[in-house]
């Protein structure tokens, strides 16, 4: 339906499923109170995919992405990243050791502009400290400027220099998501989590953010697992599907097998799609 | 030391059985007082999302009108009458000039214009009435004044001050007419569809200023009975305006919007600033009781920062 | 319409990122500091530096402290006045402890103590946010307000129990005590006060200024971001505290010369408040109208009877003073609830579109 | 100071003819003597980034060398493809350092024809800007069999291309410079190279768009761009402390010479924009001194300008339209240095501070010492508009054969009508069919590959034809009427020149495009294109809800304001006795924006007459059956290639004409 996903480069040689491991969730299991939103969930994924995510809504995807990031902590399970298993970890660990995000909703800085709100990714990056900072002369400010030079690179790649210095609030939701993008960007990450990057979008914003995540992963080498509803754009982006319904994953693999999958049908059909 | 802190103060307390309840007694008023504002707060918290600090200096300019009507000549039932008509034009002005402009501001400009209200009304109070400490008519009023003695067994007696009782009687008196108010009164339905849900309040065709005046109006007649009690026990004058802090950990304690809580958060904070006090106190100097409800709310909110009433908080992205 | 920004382009991001990038607020910038350092001492006479500015400053000061931890990164102090004491009670102690040592460097080290106190009474806002984290603010309130009337140590045991400041010279001109000049004590308030602006200037567009502002506006987002909450808040409670604890010793240093624990009660945190909220939570020069506002309009206010010629008590002035200030607050909140910085930045922007609208 | 005071004498001589007859030359004189003025900038990565002259110079000569490896040789047609970027100026520079020849083509072009400048020009090499452009020539690498090697500038999305004839602008000056510092005499190799070029030599090609038939490669030779640059430099006192944005098509004469030649010849400074959405932004950053724009430019800003006044408060616009009165009234003349009262100077004064001063402020037109606007004619409102400013904007007459200049309006001799004096060097005479023609050191070499075109353009003894209508005034001043082949009559007798009557319609900022008929018929019938902009924001202010292009277009309110446009100019024309017979007689607002991508206008935004009376010829034969309404089916081209089509019943209107020659208020009765 894309157009421009026929531009993709050649098709990866090797089969994605045998990649090397960047990540494995293993009979990972999450309730709040009594309410169970993750039951025993297995899956994985591999360095320089793209990764899908779907699901009929209260799928328990977000939570999910809120499990590998660190935000929840699984009640059961285990998650290896990077070849270390771990139950338990900080979101501030997890941005540390790779792993960015963008939100179902945007939750950009409001009082920041884009430039800083991008800055702010950098943030795990910038190392100067309170009293250098209170100089800005100097080692800050040097540090301040490489850091910028390679925000600016990030603002080039996704063509948003007219609005570099406009408050984030003051733009139209399109490109709020962009500068999400731009700010998860910017933590130079592993593995990139994208929540329903293209909700609430039009087709050209789509098709635009479309080429933003092939860009990213084919440029940059990023790993990207997104959580998606246009069934068509999980197709054309993603290299293998995780269908999740009800908390329990009940497909796992490439667009086409999980496309013609019978649960998956029937998870889809049951509700009112 | 150690024995100062964790043990000396447990035998005086079984030593001494009628002083310890003559302390849980004085916690006690102490705690209704600290209630009733709270519930101030809580009923303009509740319709409105609004945290008035204004509650305090509320109270004292309620009893300053009181007094001062009464010092002009007013006979005092007359003179209580009119105060509560000066509440209601006070609520009514709050709703038209602060509350309606400032709609949907972010919680702390409101907390803020409430601190200008304060100010206001500081000046306003002082202007008209002078800046002297006053005596709260409550003989005048009709309220006991006396004491009765009770002995305990042999251990000694408690002294109960009648004004007291009766404190702790309209403090009952005005929950229990609050409760059915909310309850049984379309108004005071309404005024829970507000707390609840604004949209859903708008949608069965409640207007949302005239609720917010009956709230404020609600606030400053309890407002008036705070300011008669507590004139009474002490005097009327601004250094009230500061208890009016208290009412924060009385609701740290109870929830915001919780007329329960209110009562048991002002009742814990009434006991345990007494006994801190008299117990405790004196190993530091005395004068704990300024503080020691933010420390007790403190360490409370640490443990449970929800409220004793409040549901857990599940955080969501 | 006075900005004419054609023609300024940067062809360096330090040009780019500089503090005022503008040529015409570099210009505004440079004629204020004028005033301040040269028109101001050359012409004002002293009960206007004593009453005024000297006041205004300090006030400023304060306000950029509490800008810091309420504007910048969005935890709400009551306990401003409190921290500003501890400054004040620490500064009297260090310069009593030691008499020989250089006053403003004992000032401006009276900060450190106010920003470990503060960092402890920060610690709970890791969980607590909002109003309910008012409520630790003012415990610590409270009970440092207590402590200053409790602890006769803290004020060398004075019959008074108000802490006065001793006579103190630098490089021979008397800097503090009831002699010394109020030209001399204007300097010192003036250079520290600009001098801490600037630094934190410098930190608020750094790394640091926006890890505080990410906390603020989105702390979850800021936390997946790689930002620790809790040693974030905490930076923002020290550094907030230690200029709220100059700003402290300095008013007692240069500007009231006692001060009794009253001095820094809750109503002085409030006062501080007003300024960081109607100069505009989140800027420096906010905090500075902010402070000119609330500290400067009520001198005037007192003036005003006198000058139409009425006859009127100093009470009823100041009964009337109250009254118009929080008339004034309630007004600024609703015709502009971001504050005077907010309204600046309006009309600058509309300088900037003149004569467009936008 | 003393330096200072050097570099501006040895500027100033830069600018007057000397020896150096090529571009690379002056390329060489200009780093040695100008050596760390800035002679570039872009906005890339949020700042600009500047170059020297000598900068520029190792840049060029980087990339030079690094093209000789890859095989380019003199006499090699090299195509240029893109935004205005300072390496693809370089990379003209550097091929003709080696005797190749530059073919600059409009980036935004469709493929086909593309494809057929390319094949025409037989380019071996074609320097681009990115992606797109990549994927657009290696679509066409059937069509173009000639062409081996594509550079491009921006690397981003390229990298699993196949790298075989494919090249990253960096890694050719990488290959260039690794050679530089293998052997340092390749320098001096390098600049002997181009030693014994002459001015004669093919500087460039340009292919000028035609608004008929397929495009011509216009050949330009050193000589025809640097003598013709210098003349202008001279004419208007430019100096190496001018600035100039360049941001239209580099394909386009006009950027050519102001933003290449011109540049280099003067020594000043060229400044790309960041991106095509940041225009305006890099505009008031950069505050050029020496502006030029086709008069589309100051027209949208006039209507950007009148647009957001519309919305300013009721205060400020009273003191903008009284100080705007005072402009029309007395801006012009002072400008022109006549003498105005005392009262109205200082009227003006404050004006300039309160109104006029920040709107040239806010257009980024505060340091303009000279502009020009050209192409087509402009609106007198526009342009009084900007000169009432203090703006010394003025108009020129120039061809892409004649390397720009043909007239100029010197500085105090403006008026509206006509477009200026013969520029230095030129001559200027009229044919008898009226047809203006000209003789000077600019006329082109010839059009490539096609002698036929190049004979009957040019005479033997050198004057070319314009192809314009227009007689030169008593003052020495030449007017144009309209194309020479496009003025003719109605079934009457009656003058009809519709380029006049379509300009006047287009005088109105609602009215963003006119197509006039009439040339043997008899009456005239005019399409009209609406401004989206201008009535959408009337629209908006008038609570006229519409959901799209097309259903505004059509909406009565729209016919009723666009009609008392249509009577203006009809009132106008009769007013003036040879155009009074031709006066609108019915129209119609096109359901559709005329669009490049649809082929109904040229790159640079003209009206193709030819195609667009093929294209609706079912709304022309209504125009002139007397029918008041008209459905149609347009085919569309969208933005990613596919078609579509557009359906719309389009109204009629019939319009009352006027009397010839009576004033406006006796028609009105």
């Amino acid at each position: 339906m894309n157009a421009f996903v026929a531009d993709r480069a050649p098709a990866p040689v090797e089969d994605a499923g045998e990649r090397e491991l960047l990540l494995r969730v293993d009979n990972v299991s999450l309730a709040f109170g009594g309410v169970k939103a993750i039951t025993d969930i297995s899956f994985d994924i591999r360095k320089g995919e793209i990764r899908a995510i779907i699901g009929p809504n209260g799928a328990g995807k977000t939570s999910m992405l809120n499990v590998i990031n660190g935000f929840y902590h699984p009640q059961e399970g285990t998650i290896t990243w990077q070849g270390k298993v771990r139950r338990k970890m900080k979101p501030y660990e997890a941005a540390s050791q790779g792993i960015a995000r963008t939100f179902q909703n945007v939750a950009l800085f409001k009082g920041m502009t884009t430039l800083d709100n991008i800055m702010s990714g950098r943030s795990l990056k910038m190392h100067r400290n309170f009293f250098w900072q209170l100089l800005w002369r100097g080692p800050a400010e040097r540090e301040e400027i490489a850091h910028r030079r390679k925000v600016e690179d990030i603002i080039d790649f996704l063509e948003i220099q007219a609005i570099r210095k406009t408050p984030v609030g003051r733009l139209p939701y399109g490109l709020q998501k962009r500068v999400e993008l731009g700010r998860a960007l910017a933590m130079e990450p592993e593995l990139l989590l994208l929540d329903e990057p293209m909700a609430g979008m039009n087709l050209e914003e789509k098709e635009d953010m479309s080429r933003f995540i092939i860009d990213v992963n084919q440029e940059f080498g990023t790993t990207i697992a997104l959580i998606e509803h246009d069934m068509g754009v999980v197709m054309d982006l993603s290299d293998r599907v995780v269908v999740l319904d009800y908390g329990k994953k009940i497909a796992d693999g490439p667009p086409e097998e999980v496309q013609a999958s019978q649960a998956v049908i029937d998870a889809y059909l049951g509700v009112s799609h | 030391m150690l024995y100062d802190i964790f043990i000396d103060p447990f035998v005086q307390m079984y030593d001494m059985p009628d002083f310890f309840l003559q302390v849980l007694w004085e916690g006690f008023v102490a705690g209704i007082l600290y209630a009733l504002i709270a519930l101030g707060f809580v009923l303009i918290f509740k319709a409105s999302g609004v945290f008035n600090f204004a509650q305090g200096i509320m109270v004292v300019f309620a009893g300053l009108t009181l007094v001062g009507l009464h010092e002009n000549g007013v006979p005092a039932y007359l003179a209580l009458i009119l105060t509560i008509g000066v509440m209601g034009v006070l609520a009514y002005g709050v709703e038209r000039v602060v509350m309606r402009p400032l709609v949907n501001q972010p919680e702390i400009i409101l907390l803020m214009a409430t601190i200008g209200l304060t100010y206001f009304l500081v000046g306003f109070g002082e202007f008209v009435f002078g800046g002297e400490p006053k005596q709260m008519i409550t003989q005048e009023l009709g309220l006991p004044t006396g004491s009765t003695a009770f002995e305990i067994g042999d251990r000694g007696l408690i002294i109960l001050q009648h004004i007291d009782i009766a404190a702790a009687v309209i403090a009952v008196i005005m929950v229990t007419a609050l409760g059915l108010f909310f309850n049984k009164t379309r108004i005071g339905r309404a005024l829970r569809a507000v707390a609840d849900d604004h949209q859903a309040a708008l949608s069965v065709g409640i207007s949302l200023n005239q609720i917010w005046a009956i709230v404020w109006f609600a606030a400053g007649l309890v407002a008036l009975a705070t300011g008669i009690m507590w004139g009474a026990r002490s005097d009327v004058s601004f250094a009230l305006e500061i208890v009016a802090f208290k009412a924060l950990p009385v609701l740290i304690l109870g929830g915001f919007t919780s007329i329960p809580g209110a009562i048991v958060g002002g009742l814990i904070i009434g006991f345990g600033e007494k006994i801190g006090e008299l117990y405790w106190g004196g190993l530091v100097g005395g004068g704990v009781e300024s503080w020691l409800a933010y420390i007790i709310a403190l360490v409370f909110l640490l443990f449970r920062p929800q409220g004793l009433f409040g549901e857990r908080i599940i955080e969501r992205i | 319409m006075f900005y004419r920004e054609a023609g300024q382009f940067k062809t360096s991001y330090k040009a780019d990122q500089a503090l005022f990038p503008i040529l015409q607020d570099r210009i505004g910038i440079a004629a204020i500091l004028l005033i301040a350092f040269v028109a101001i001492p050359l012409f004002a006479s002293d009960f206007f530096l004593t009453s005024i500015m000297i006041p205004f400053l300090v006030f400023a000061l304060a306000a950029i402290g509490l800008n810091v931890l309420t504007g910048y990164c969005g935890q709400l102090s009551l306990g401003t006045g409190a921290f500003m004491g501890v400054g004040a009670y620490a500064a009297y102690k260090l310069t009593t402890a030691f008499p020989d040592a250089n006053v403003i460097v004992m000032v401006l080290l009276s900060g450190v103590f106010s920003a470990a106190i503060g960092a402890v009474f920060g610690l709970p806002s890791l969980r607590i946010k909002g109003l309910y984290l008012a409520v630790t603010t003012l415990a610590a309130q409270f009970f440092l307000e207590w402590c200053f009337i409790r602890i006769p140590w803290l004020y060398n045991d004075n019959a008074s129990g108000a802490i006065e400041v001793p006579r103190r010279e630098m490089f021979g001109f008397i800097v503090t005590g009831a002699e010394a000049l109020p030209i001399t004590r204007y300097f010192v308030v003036l250079c520290i006060t600009a001098g801490i602006a600037y630094l934190m200037a410098n930190v608020l567009r750094g790394r640091i200024g926006r890890s505080w502002m990410m906390i603020r506006d989105m702390d979850i987002a800021a936390e997946l971001m790689g930002v620790r909450p809790l040693q974030t808040k905490l930076m923002a409670f020290a550094v907030s505290s230690y200029i709220c604890g100059v700003a402290g010793a300095m008013m007692v240093f240069f500007w009231l010369n006692a001060a009794e624990p009253s001095s820094y009660s809750i109503r002085l945190s409030f006062q501080i408040l007003f300024m960081v909220i109607l100069g505009g939570l989140g800027s420096l020069g906010g905090a500075f109208m902010g402070a000119a506002f609330i500290w400067i309009l009520p001198v005037l206010l007192k003036f005003v009877p006198g000058m139409l010629g009425m006859d009127i008590a100093a009470e009823t002035v100041e009964h009337a003073t109250f009254m118009i200030v929080g008339a004034l607050i309630i007004f600024f909140l609703i015709v502009e609830p971001h504050g005077f910085a907010r309204l600046w930045q309006i009309a600058k922007q509309k300088l900037r579109v003149w004569p467009f609208p936008y | 100071m003393f330096q200072g005071k050097k570099r501006h004498m040895v500027g100033s001589a830069s600018a007057s003819p000397r020896g150096e007859d090529t571009f690379p030359k002056i390329l060489l004189h200009n780093a040695k003597v100008l050596g760390n003025r800035t002679a570039f900038r872009e906005k890339e990565f949020g700042i600009w980034q500047s170059w020297t002259w000598s900068g520029v110079l190792e840049e060029i000569r980087a990339f030079s060398i690094g093209l000789q490896s890859l095989g380019l040789t003199a006499g090699d047609k090299i195509a240029i493809v893109g935004a205005n970027r300072p390496r693809l100026y370089w990379a003209m520079v550097a091929a003709q350092a080696l005797g190749a020849v530059p073919v600059p083509v409009y980036a935004d072009s469709v493929a086909e024809e593309m494809a057929f400048v390319l094949g025409h020009a037989e380019v071996r090499f074609a320097v681009v800007e990115d992606q797109e452009q990549v994927d657009k020539l290696l679509s066409m690498a059937g069509e173009v069999p000639s062409l081996q090697h594509i550079i491009y500038d921006e690397p981003r999305g390229l990298r699993d291309y196949d790298h075989t004839r494919l090249h990253d602008y960096a890694s050719v000056q990488e290959i260039g410079r690794d050679k530089l510092r293998q052997s340092p005499s390749l320098a001096d190799e390098w600049e002997r190279g181009f030693a014994g070029a002459t001015g004669a030599d093919i500087a460039v090609m340009l292919y000028t768009s035609g608004t008929t038939g397929r495009p011509k490669g216009v050949m330009l030779s050193f000589d025809n761009l640097i003598v013709s640059a210098r003349n202008a430099n001279i004419f208007d006192h430019l100096d190496e402390s001018e600035e100039v944005l360049a941001y239209l098509p580099m394909a386009w004469i006009g950027d050519h010479v102001f933003s290449l030649a011109q540049a280099f010849t003067a020594g000043y400074c060229v400044n790309c924009p960041e991106n095509m959405d940041t225009i305006d932004v890099d505009r008031r950053e950069i505050a050029p001194t020496y502006f030029f724009a086709p008069p589309r430019v100051f027209e949208n800003m006039l209507t950007m300008i009148m647009v957001r006044m519309e919305d300013a408060g009721k205060a400020k616009r009273a003191m903008f339209d009284y100080f705007m009165g005072v402009a029309r009234k007395v801006g012009e003349k002072i400008l022109n240095g006549e003498t105005v009262g005392l009262k109205d100077r200082l009227l003006y004064r404050l004006g300039e501070f309160m109104v006029y001063g920040p709107l040239k402020n806010r257009m980024g037109l505060t340091r303009m010492k000279v502009g020009y606007t050209a192409g087509e004619a402009i609106g007198p409102e526009i342009f009084q508009f900007y000169r009432s400013l203090g703006l010394n904007l003025k108009q020129l007459y120039g061809q892409t054969e004649a390397s720009v200049y043909i007239t100029l309006q010197p500085d105090g001799e403006i008026y509206g009508d006509t477009v200026g004096k013969p520029a230095p060097q030129v001559e200027l005479k009229i044919a008898d069919n009226g047809e203006v023609m000209y003789r000077s050191p600019g006329v082109f070499v010839g059009y490539f590959k096609n002698d036929e075109a190049t004979a009957s353009t040019k005479t033997e003894d050198g004057w070319v034809h314009t192809g314009d209508a227009g007689i030169i005034a008593d003052n020495g001043h030449l007017k144009i009427i309209d194309r020479a082949k496009d003025v003719g009559k109605l079934t009457d007798g009656a003058l009809f020149a519709p380029k006049y009557i379509e300009n006047k319609l287009k005088f109105f900022p609602n009215i963003k495009e006119a197509v006039a008929f009439g040339h043997e018929r008899d009456m005239v019938g005019v399409f009209i294109n609406i401004d989206l902009t201008a009535v959408g924001s009337w629209a908006e202010r008038n609570n006229v809800n519409y959901a799209s292009y097309q259903e505004l277009a059509a909406h009565p309110d729209v016919y009723r304001m666009i009609e008392g446009h249509v009577d203006q100019v009809n009132r106008d024309l009769a007013r003036e006795p040879m155009m009074a017979g031709a006066q609108i007689r019915r129209f119609l607002v096109l359901h559709k924006e005329l669009d490049a991508d649809d082929g109904e206008l040229t790159r640079t935004q003209k009206v193709r007459r030819s195609f667009i009376t093929e294209r609706y010829g079912p709304l022309i034969e209504a125009l002139y059956d007397g029918s008041s309404e008209k459905y149609v089916s347009t085919e569309v081209t969208f933005e990613d290639g596919r078609k579509g089509a557009i359906e719309a019943t389009v109204e009629i209107r019939d319009m009352a004409l006027h009397v010839a020659g009576k004033s406006f208020q006796e028609a009105a009765e």
